[in-house]
C-alpha cells in the first residue's frame, strides 16, 4: 500500500531544512561550549540565517513550486518575504547582543528560540494549507511567548508573557474555529482546494461567512487590529526591549503572508465581505492607534500604538484589491503590492526605532521613556539624525520611505473608491504625526536628562546607521523597492 | 437520528462556555487556561464531526495536530504561570495590572 | 431511539455540565477533574463519529499527560481557594447573558438550514475498517511535513519549559574539578603596589578627624 | 540650461549640508562662507535664467522619476516660466540678504553653523517649491519649508510655554496641510495625473464633474481644499494664529520665512493654480472673503501690540490678506506683484526691527525705545523708507502694488467684492496708523530706553536671551549685554546695515519700474490664466492705466492716499505731539483758546472715534476673536480634545486580561451580528 508513496521534493524547502538542522547544531554547541564561549551561539545563529539567505537566493527561480502534497508553496513572494525576514532577524540579533549580555540573557535558549520563531515565520510564509498555517503560527507564537518571559525575574515581563499567552491562545482558538467552519463548508483544508470549491459555488455562503468572521478575528489578532489589539501595548512594553524588537519587526511579514494566503489566495470569493470587515478594523486601528499614542510617556508603548495604526494602514492596501465585486488584476496586484511595500517599509522603520531604544539602554538602565531621548542631539548628533529620519518616516513626511508607503496604500484605497476612508486615515495620521515630532522636539530642543555616553558596540552602530540611511534612501529612490514588490506579486498571484 | 448540526451546536455551546469562562473568570489563571482547553476541544469536535460526515480524513489529522500543539501550549503556559507565581506570589487574574494605559 | 442517539445525548449532556463546572467550580482541583470528565465524554462522542484513534489518544495523551500536568501545577502552587470565587456571582449574569446570546447566534447559523443534510449522509464505515491505519498512512505520507513541524513545536515547548522553570540551586556545595585545576595564580591573588603613605598626610587626616 | 536649473536649488542644499554636518570642522566663518556662497550662486544663476526666460526660453520637463505606482508617476521636474523666475529672484535675493545679515545678528550664538544650515536648507526647499512642475514636488517643498520653519521657530525654545505653542503651530499647519493634501488627492483621483500641464489640460473635463461625496462641483472642492492649504501656510484667518507665535524665532528667519517667502507660498500656489481657480467663482469668492477679513482685522490687531516684531508680524498678516484679496478678484498678477514688493519692504522692516533690537540690547518693547533716530541713522532711514512703502506712499513700490489691488477690487463684480473694497480701503488707514505708531515710538519722541523694562516681561519678549542653562559659554556671552543694559543704543555693524540698504533700494524703486510690464505687459505670459469674460477686473485696470508716473500722481488725489496720510498724521499726533500738547493748551492765551480748543475737540473726536475706537476694536478682536475663539476654542480646544480622547482611549487599556478577552469576543460577535443582519 505504501508503494505509491513518492518522496516529496525537498528542494523548495531547503532553507527550512537547513535552518532546522543548524538549530540542532546550535543546541549542541550551546550545551557543550555555552558556558565558556558565550558568543558562539549568536555567531552560529547569524551564520545560519546567512546560509538560509544564500539557499533562498540560489533556489529562487521565480516559478511557483508546490511540495509536501501541496502543503508547502515556494513562490517569488515567499522568497522575497523570507529574505526580508532573515535580514530583519539578523538585524535584531546584532542590535540586541549587547543588551542581552548586559542583562545576562544571552543564553543559548534565546538564540534557539529566535531560530525556531524564524522557522515558524518561514512556515507561515510558505504555507499552502490550513494545517501548515496553524502550525507555523503556533511555532512562532510559542517561541515568542517564551522569549517574552526570558527574563524570569522581571515581573513585568512575565506578566506580559502571560497576557500574550492567554490572548494568543484564545485568538488561535478563534482562528481554528473559523478554519473548521470553512473546512466544513468546502471539504478541504488546502488553500487552493478552498478557493476551487468556492469557485464552483458548491458551498453555502452563510457558513463560509460565519467561518470567515472567526478567521478574520484570528488574523486581526496577529496583525494587532482594533479590537484585537490589546495585547500589543502591554507585550511591547513589558517584554525585554530586545524581544520587543523581534516581535515588532519580522513577524509582521509572516502575518502579512498569512493574511494574504488565507484571505486572498483562499477566500478570494468572499473578498467583498472580508474587505469590509478589514475596512472597519483598519479605520478603528488608525484612529485608536494614533490617539492613544499621544498620551504615552513610554516610548515602547508609544511605538506599540503606532504599530496598531501602521497595521491599519497596511490593511487599507489589502482591502482595496477588489472593487465592487469586480476583479481587475491590475488593481488587485497594485493594491496588494502597496500593502507589501507598506509592510516591508514598516519593518525597516520599526527595526530602527526599537534599535534606537536599545542603543540608549545600557547595563542596569532601560532607556524606554520618552524623556530618555531628551537632548540626544547633544549626546550624539548622528544618532539623533537617524532617529529623526525614522520618526519623520513613520509620520509619513515626504520624502522618506514611510511617505511612499502611505502614499501607495492611500492611492490604492482611493482607486478602490474608499475616498472617505482615505481622508479619515490621512486626518488621523496628521494628528498622529504630532507624537513622532514630539520625539524630534525632545531630541533637538531639550536639555538631556541622561548624559551618559553611548556605549553600544561598533557593529550595532554601523548597522543602525545603515538602517537609518536605508529609510532615507528608500525614500529618495522608492522605485526599486516598489517595483520589486509589484513584480513579486505579479509573479506570485 | 443524530446529524451534523447536533455536533456543531454542541461544539458551539462548548466554545461559548470556554469563551465566557475566559472573561468571566477574574481570579484564577489556571481556570482561564482550562477555558482555553475547552475552546480547543470544541474546535476539535467540529473537525471530527466534519471529517466524519465529509468522509475525509484530513479533518482528523488536523485534530491530531491541534492536540499536539495544545499539549505544547499547555506546557509553555504552565511554565509561564509558574514563573509568574514566583514573581507575584499570586495567580489572580486581577493582579496582572502593572502594564496598562 | 437507537442506541447511538441515546449515547450522543448522554455524552453531550454530561460534557456540557462538566464544562460548565470547569468554569464555575470553587476549587481549581475540582475544575481540573471536571475538565477530565469533559474530555472523557468528548472521547465518547468521537467514538460515535468513528474516530477511534483520536478518541483513544485524547484519553491517553491528553487526559493522561496534559491534565495531570495541570493538576500538578494546581497543587504545586499554594492558592487561597477562599478568595478565588469572590465576586464571581456579580459578574455571572453578564457572562451568562453574553454566553447565551453567542450560543443562540451560532445555533441559528449551524442549525442545519444551511448545511443541506442530503450533502452529509451519515457515514458508516465497515466493521473491519481501521481508523488508525488510515490515519497513519496519511500522516506519514501526505502529512509528513506537518508531522515534522509538530515535533519541532514539542521541542520548542521542551526548551521553553526548561528555560523558564529550571533553577540552579544556590545552596549546592558541588565542585567542578575542571575549574579547580584550571585556576591560575592571577585568578586568586592580586598584588597591589602602593606607595607607603608619607607622615604629613596622616597628620592631615588626624586633624580632619579631630574637627569632625 | 537644465544643469543650471538643477544647480539653482542644489547650491544652497550643498551649503546646508556642509554647514550642517561639517559645521564643526569648517568653523563659523567657514559655515557662513559656504552658505552665503551657495545662495549667491543661486541668485546669480537665477538672474541668468531670468535673462534667458526674458528671451522666451521657458522649460517644462522632468528631471528624475521617484516612483511609478498604480498608474501615477511621481517625479521631480522643473517648470521655468516667468512666474517661476520672478519667485526665484525674490527668494534668492532676500535669502542672500538675510544670510549676510545673519552673520552680524547671530554673531554670539552657539548654534551659528546650525542656523546657517537651516536657512540654506530653507532656501533649497523654497526653490524646489516654486520651481516644481507637479503637485508632488510642490507638496514636498510645502512640507519641507514648514519643517524648517518648525525647526527655526524652535531654535531658541526653552520657555515654559514651548510645548503648548509648538502644539498650536503644529495643529494649525496640520489643518492646512490636510486640506492641501485632500485637494491633491482629488486631483490625482480625478485627473489621473499630478503634472501641472496634464492637469491644466484636463481642466474643462474636471469642471464638468460633480464630486460624489459632497455633491459639490469637483473643481470648487479642489480649489477650496487647495486654498485651505494656502490659508495654513499664508496665515489667513482663522489659520493665522501660528504666525505671531513664530516671532519667538530669531529675527532673520522672521524676515526670510515669515514675511518674504514661505508665507507667500500660498499666494504663489494659488497663482500657479489660476487655471483651476478661474473655473470656480464660488472658490474665488471664498478666497476673497477670507482675504478681506484677514486684511482688515489683522491690521486692527497690529495697533495694540507693543512688541516690535509682533507689530510687523500683524502687518504681514494684513498684507497677506491684501494679496489674497487680489487673488480673489482674479488679479493674480497683482497679487504676485504685491508679493514681490512686499517681500522687499517687509524683509527690510523685519531686518530693521532686528537691527533696532540689537541696538537696544535685545529689548523688543517699543514703549521702551524712542529717539533712536540719532543713534541708528541707517536703520532709521531704511525703516522710514520701508514704512512708507508699506503704507503705499506714491512712487514707492508698495504704492503701486497696493493701489493696484484696490483698483482691481473696485473693478471686480464677484460676490463679496463690496465688502472686500471696504476692507482694503479701511485697511490702508489702519496700516498707516500702526506702522507709523511703531515708527514714531521707536525712532522719534523721548528717549525711553533707559526706563528699564520690568524683568519678567523683558525675559518673555527677548528673543536673544535664550541663554540655555546647559550652555554656559553662551550664557556668558550674553551676560555682557546684561551689564551694559542701560547703555545707549548703538548702530549695528555693516553686515547688518548693508542688507538694509540693499533691500531699501528695491523697496523704493521696484514698483515704479516693473508695474508696467508685470501688470499690464505680457510678463506672465501663459503662467497666469484669467477668464477675461467672467473676471474683467484686470482688463478694466489696463484701460485706466497710463504709466507709472501718471498712476502715482493720480494716486495722490485718491481716497487711499488721504486715508494713509491721515493715519500717519493721527499716529504722529498721538505718539509725538500729544505728550506735550495738553500742557501747551492750558497755558495758551484765551483768544486763540477757542480755536485751539476746537482743533483739540476735532482731534479729540478723531481720537475717540478713530484711534480709540480702532484700539478698542483691535483689543476686542485680539482678546475675544484671537485669544478666546481661535486660540482658545479652536486650536487649544482641539489640542485639549485630542488629549482628552487620548486619555479616555487609554482607559480601555485597563491592564485586565478578561477585559481584553471580552473586547475580542465583542469584536467577533459585533462582526457576526453586522454580517448576518446584512445577509
Amino acid at each position: 500500500m505504501l508503494n505509491n508513496f513518492v518522496m516529496p521534493d525537498l528542494y523548495p524547502a531547503a532553507p527550512e531544512i537547513f535552518l532546522l538542522c543548524m538549530s540542532f547544531l546550535v543546541l549542541f554547541v550551546d550545551l557543550i561550549f555555552g558556558a565558556t564561549h558565550r558568543g558562539l551561539a549568536a555567531l552560529l545563529t547569524v551564520v545560519t540565517l546567512l546560509g538560509c539567505a544564500a539557499i533562498t537566493i540560489v533556489t529562487a527561480d521565480g516559478h511557483t513550486a508546490l511540495t509536501f502534497s501541496n502543503m508547502f508553496v515556494d513562490d517569488l513572494l515567499a522568497d522575497f518575504l523570507k529574505l526580508v525576514t532573515y535580514l530583519a532577524v539578523i538585524v535584531v540579533l546584532v542590535y540586541s547582543r549587547q543588551y542581552l549580555a548586559d542583562r545576562g540573557l544571552d543564553r543559548g535558549e534565546f538564540y534557539l528560540l529566535v531560530l525556531y520563531a524564524t522557522l515558524g515565520m518561514m512556515v507561515m510564509i510558505s504555507a499552502a494549507n490550513f494545517v501548515t498555517i496553524y502550525l507555523g503560527l503556533e511555532l512562532l507564537s510559542l517561541s515568542l511567548y517564551a522569549l517574552v518571559a526570558i527574563d524570569r525575574n522581571a515581573s513585568r515581563a512575565t506578566e506580559a508573557a502571560m497576557k500574550y499567552f492567554v490572548l494568543g491562545a484564545m485568538a488561535s482558538g478563534l482562528l481554528l474555529y473559523g478554519m473548521s467552519m470553512i473546512y466544513g463548508a468546502t471539504g478541504s483544508l488546502e488553500i487552493g482546494g478552498v478557493a476551487q470549491a468556492m469557485h464552483h459555488g458548491q458551498s453555502d455562503k452563510t457558513i463560509l461567512v460565519f467561518g470567515l468572521v472567526f478567521l478574520v478575528a484570528g488574523v486581526a489578532f496577529k496583525l494587532g487590529l482594533v479590537p484585537f489589539h490589546m495585547w500589543i501595548p502591554d507585550v511591547y512594553h513589558g517584554a525585554p526591549t530586545a524581544v520587543t524588537l523581534l516581535i515588532g519587526s519580522a513577524p509582521k511579514l509572516a502575518a502579512f503572508a498569512m493574511t494574504l494566503r488565507l484571505l486572498v489566495y483562499g477566500l478570494f470569493g468572499l473578498a467583498d465581505d472580508w474587505q469590509k470587515m478589514l475596512l472597519l478594523m483598519a479605520v478603528l486601528s488608525i484612529g485608536l492607534g494614533n490617539l492613544a499614542a499621544i498620551a504615552q510617556t513610554n516610548i515602547k508603548r508609544m511605538l506599540a500604538y503606532s504599530t496598531i495604526s501602521h497595521m491599519g494602514f497596511m490593511i487599507l492596501g489589502l482591502m482595496s484589491g477588489v472593487v465592487g465585486g469586480v476583479v481587475d488584476p491590475f488593481t488587485a496586484v497594485n493594491a496588494y503590492s502597496s500593502a507589501l511595500y507598506y509592510t516591508v517599509a514598516y519593518v525597516l522603520m520599526s527595526l530602527g526605532a526599537f534599535g534606537m531604544v536599545l542603543l540608549l539602554s545600557r547595563a542596569g538602565y532601560e532607556a524606554e521613556n520618552l524623556d530618555d531621548f531628551r537632548g540626544l542631539n547633544q549626546r550624539s548628533p548622528w544618532f539623533a539624525a537617524v532617529m529623526l529620519v525614522i520618526m519623520f518616516s513613520m509620520a509619513g513626511i515626504p520624502f522618506f520611505v514611510g511617505f511612499f508607503a502611505k502614499f501607495a496604500v492611500l492611492l490604492a484605497a482611493i482607486k478602490a473608491g474608499y475616498t472617505v476612508v482615505a481622508v479619515v486615515a490621512v486626518m488621523f495620521s496628521l494628528v498622529g504625526a504630532f507624537y513622532y515630532l514630539r520625539v524630534v522636539k525632545l531630541m533637538y530642543f531639550d536639555a538631556p536628562v541622561d548624559s551618559a555616553p553611548i556605549t553600544a558596540p561598533m557593529d550595532m552602530r554601523i548597522l543602525l546607521s545603515i538602517n537609518g540611511v536605508a529609510v532615507a534612501a528608500f525614500g529618495l529612490f522608492p522605485d526599486a523597492l516598489m517595483s520589486l514588490c509589484t513584480t513579486t506579486l505579479l509573479r506570485s498571484l | 437520528m443524530i446529524s451534523l448540526p447536533h455536533y456543531l451546536i454542541l461544539g458551539a455551546i462548548l466554545f461559548s462556555i470556554g469563551v465566557v469562562g475566559i472573561f468571566l473568570n477574574r481570579k484564577n489563571l489556571i481556570v482561564l487556561m482550562m477555558a482555553i482547553e475547552l475552546m480547543l476541544l470544541a474546535v476539535n469536535l467540529n473537525f471530527v464531526a466534519f471529517s466524519h460526515y465529509l468522509n475525509d480524513l484530513s479533518g482528523q489529522l488536523f485534530v491530531f495536530f491541534i492536540l499536539v500543539v495544545a499539549a505544547a501550549e499547555a506546557g509553555i503556559g504552565l511554565a509561564i504561570l509558574v514563573v509568574l507565581f514566583r514573581n507575584l506570589s499570586s495567580i489572580h487574574v486581577e493582579d496582572l495590572d502593572q502594564l496598562k494605559g | 431511539m437507537e442506541l447511538k442517539t441515546i449515547l450522543f445525548y448522554l455524552f453531550a449532556v454530561i460534557m456540557v455540565f462538566a464544562a460548565l463546572r470547569v468554569v464555575t467550580a470553587r476549587n481549581p482541583v475540582h475544575a481540573v477533574l471536571f475538565l477530565v470528565l469533559a474530555f472523557f465524554n468528548a472521547a465518547g462522542l468521537w467514538m460515535l463519529l468513528q474516530a477511534e484513534f483520536l478518541s483513544i489518544m485524547l484519553v491517553m495523551v491528553y487526559v493522561g499527560a496534559v491534565m495531570v500536568l495541570f493538576l500538578f501545577v494546581v497543587m504545586m502552587l499554594d492558592i487561597n481557594i477562599e478568595q478565588m470565587r469572590k465576586g464571581f456571582w456579580t459578574h455571572l449574569p453578564l457572562g451568562a447573558g453574553v454566553g447565551l446570546l453567542m450560543v443562540a447566534e451560532m445555533a441559528v447559523v449551524l442549525s442545519g438550514r444551511y448545511f443541506g443534510l442530503q450533502n452529509f449522509p451519515p457515514q458508516n464505515l465497515p466493521a473491519n475498517h481501521s481508523n488508525t491505519k488510515e490515519l497513519a498512512r496519511v500522516m506519514f505520507t501526505d502529512y509528513v511535513y506537518p508531522f515534522e513541524l509538530a515535533s519541532v513545536i514539542l521541542l520548542v515547548a521542551v526548551i521553553a519549559a526548561v528555560m523558564l522553570t529550571q533553577r540552579t540551586r544556590k545552596d549546592t556545595k558541588g565542585m567542578h574539578p575542571n575549574d579547580q585545576i584550571a585556576v591560575k595564580r592571577n585568578d586568586r591573588l592580586r598584588i597591589v603596589r602602593m606607595v607607603s603613605e608619607p607622615p604629613e598626610v596622616q597628620a592631615v587626616d588626624a586633624k580632619a578627624e579631630e574637627k569632625s | 540650461m537644465k544643469t543650471l536649473y538643477l544647480l539653482i536649488p542644489l547650491a544652497p542644499l550643498f551649503g546646508a549640508i556642509l554647514a550642517g554636518l561639517f559645521g564643526k570642522f569648517i568653523g563659523r566663518a567657514g559655515s557662513h562662507v559656504v552658505t552665503v556662497l551657495g545662495v549667491a550662486i543661486s541668485f546669480v544663476l537665477s538672474v541668468i535664467v531670468w535673462k534667458d526666460v526674458q528671451a522666451g526660453h521657458t522649460f517644462n520637463g522632468s528631471v528624475y522619476t521617484w516612483l511609478e505606482t498604480g498608474g501615477l508617476t511621481l517625479e521631480v521636474g522643473f517648470l521655468i516660466d516667468r512666474l517661476t523666475v520672478m519667485m526665484m529672484l525674490v527668494v534668492t535675493f532676500v535669502s542672500l540678504m538675510v544670510h549676510i545679515y545673519t552673520i552680524g545678528y547671530m554673531a554670539d550664538d552657539p548654534g551659528y553653523q546650525r542656523f546657517f544650515s537651516y536657512i540654506s536648507l530653507f532656501t533649497f526647499s523654497m526653490l524646489m517649491l516654486v520651481m516644481s512642475n507637479n503637485f508632488v514636488q510642490l507638496f514636498f517643498g510645502w512640507e519641507a519649508v514648514g519643517l524648517v520653519s518648525y525647526l527655526l521657530i524652535g531654535f531658541w525654545y526653552t520657555r515654559p510655554t514651548a510645548i503648548y505653542a509648538n502644539l498650536k503651530a503644529f495643529l494649525v499647519n496640520r489643518v492646512g496641510d490636510f486640506g492641501f493634501l485632500l485637494g491633491i488627492g482629488l486631483i490625482a483621483a480625478y485627473a489621473g495625473s499630478l503634472d501641472y500641464a496634464t492637469v491644466f489640460a484636463k481642466r474643462n473635463e474636471l469642471a464638468a464633474i460633480t464630486e460624489t461625496v459632497t455633491g459639490w462641483p469637483l473643481i470648487t472642492a479642489i480649489c477650496i481644499c487647495l486654498f485651505i492649504g494656502a490659508m495654513g501656510k499664508s496665515a489667513q484667518v482663522p489659520l493665522h494664529v501660528w504666525l505671531p507665535d513664530s516671532m519667538e524665532g530669531p529675527t532673520p528667519i522672521s524676515a526670510l520665512i515669515h514675511a518674504a517667502t514661505m508665507v507667500t507660498a500660498g499666494i504663489f500656489m494659488v497663482t500657479r493654480m489660476s487655471p483651476l481657480f478661474e473655473l470656480s467663482d464660488t472658490a474665488l469668492s471664498f478666497v476673497l472673503v477670507i482675504g478681506s477679513i484677514t486684511a482688515l482685522f489683522m491690521g486692527f490687531l497690529g495697533i495694540i501690540q507693543n512688541d516690535i516684531k509682533r507689530v510687523v508680524a500683524y502687518s504681514t498678516l494684513s498684507q497677506l490678506g491684501y494679496m489674497t484679496v487680489a487673488l480673489g478678484v482674479s488679479a493674480y498678477s497683482v497679487a504676485v506683484f504685491h508679493l514681490m514688493t512686499h517681500a522687499f519692504f517687509k524683509a527690510l522692516l523685519f531686518l530693521g526691527a532686528g537691527s533696532v533690537i540689537m541696538g537696544c540690547h535685545h529689548n523688543q518693547d517699543i514703549r521702551y525705545m524712542g529717539g533712536l533716530k540719532k543713534y541708528m541713522p541707517i536703520t532709521w532711514i531704511t525703516s522710514l523708507l520701508g514704512s512708507l512703502a508699506l503704507i503705499g506712499f506714491p512712487f514707492l513700490s508698495g504704492f503701486y502694488s497696493k493701489d493696484s489691488i484696490i483698483e482691481a477690487v473696485h473693478a471686480s463684480h464677484i460676490a463679496g467684492s463690496g465688502f472686500a473694497y471696504f476692507a482694503v480701503v479701511a485697511g490702508v488707514f489702519i496700516t498707516a496708523f500702526y506702522s507709523f505708531r511703531m515708527y514714531f515710538l521707536v525712532f522719534h519722541g523721548n528717549e525711553r530706553y533707559d526706563q528699564a523694562p520690568p524683568d519678567p516681561h523683558h525675559a518673555a519678549h527677548d528673543d536673544a536671551h535664550h541663554a540655555d542653562a546647559h550652555d554656559t559659554s553662551h550664557a556668558k556671552g550674553h551676560d555682557d549685554h546684561h551689564e551694559d543694559h542701560g547703555g545707549k543704543p548703538h548702530e549695528s555693524p555693516w553686515v547688518v546695515t548693508l542688507p538694509l540698504v540693499l533691500l531699501a533700494i528695491p523697496s523704493v524703486l521696484i514698483g515704479f519700474f516693473t508695474i508696467t510690464p508685470m501688470l499690464f505687459g505680457d510678463w506672465f505670459g501663459g503662467a497666469v490664466v484669467i477668464d477675461a469674460v467672467k473676471h474683467p477686473a484686470m482688463a478694466h485696470m489696463a484701460k485706466d492705466f497710463h504709466g507709472a508716473s501718471a498712476m502715482a500722481i493720480h494716486g495722490m488725489m485718491t481716497l487711499p492716499f488721504f486715508l494713509a496720510i491721515s493715519g500717519v498724521a493721527l499716529s504722529w499726533f498721538f505718539y509725538i505731539k500729544r505728550p506735550d500738547i495738553p500742557a501747551a493748551i492750558l497755558k495758551a492765551a484765551k483768544p486763540i483758546h477757542t480755536l485751539l480748543e476746537n482743533k483739540y475737540y476735532f482731534d479729540k473726536f478723531n481720537e475717540v472715534v478713530f484711534a480709540a475706537g480702532a484700539r478698542v476694536i483691535g483689543h476686542g478682536l485680539w482678546k475675544v476673536g484671537d485669544q478666546v475663539l481661535i486660540d482658545g476654542v479652536m486650536v487649544n480646544g482641539t489640542a485639549r480634545a485630542v488629549g482628552w480622547v487620548a486619555s479616555v482611549v487609554r482607559l480601555f487599556q485597563s491592564g485586565r486580561v478578561f477585559q481584553y478577552a471580552f473586547g475580542m469576543i465583542f469584536g467577533v460577535f459585533a462582526l457576526l451580528t453586522l454580517w448576518f443582519n446584512r445577509a
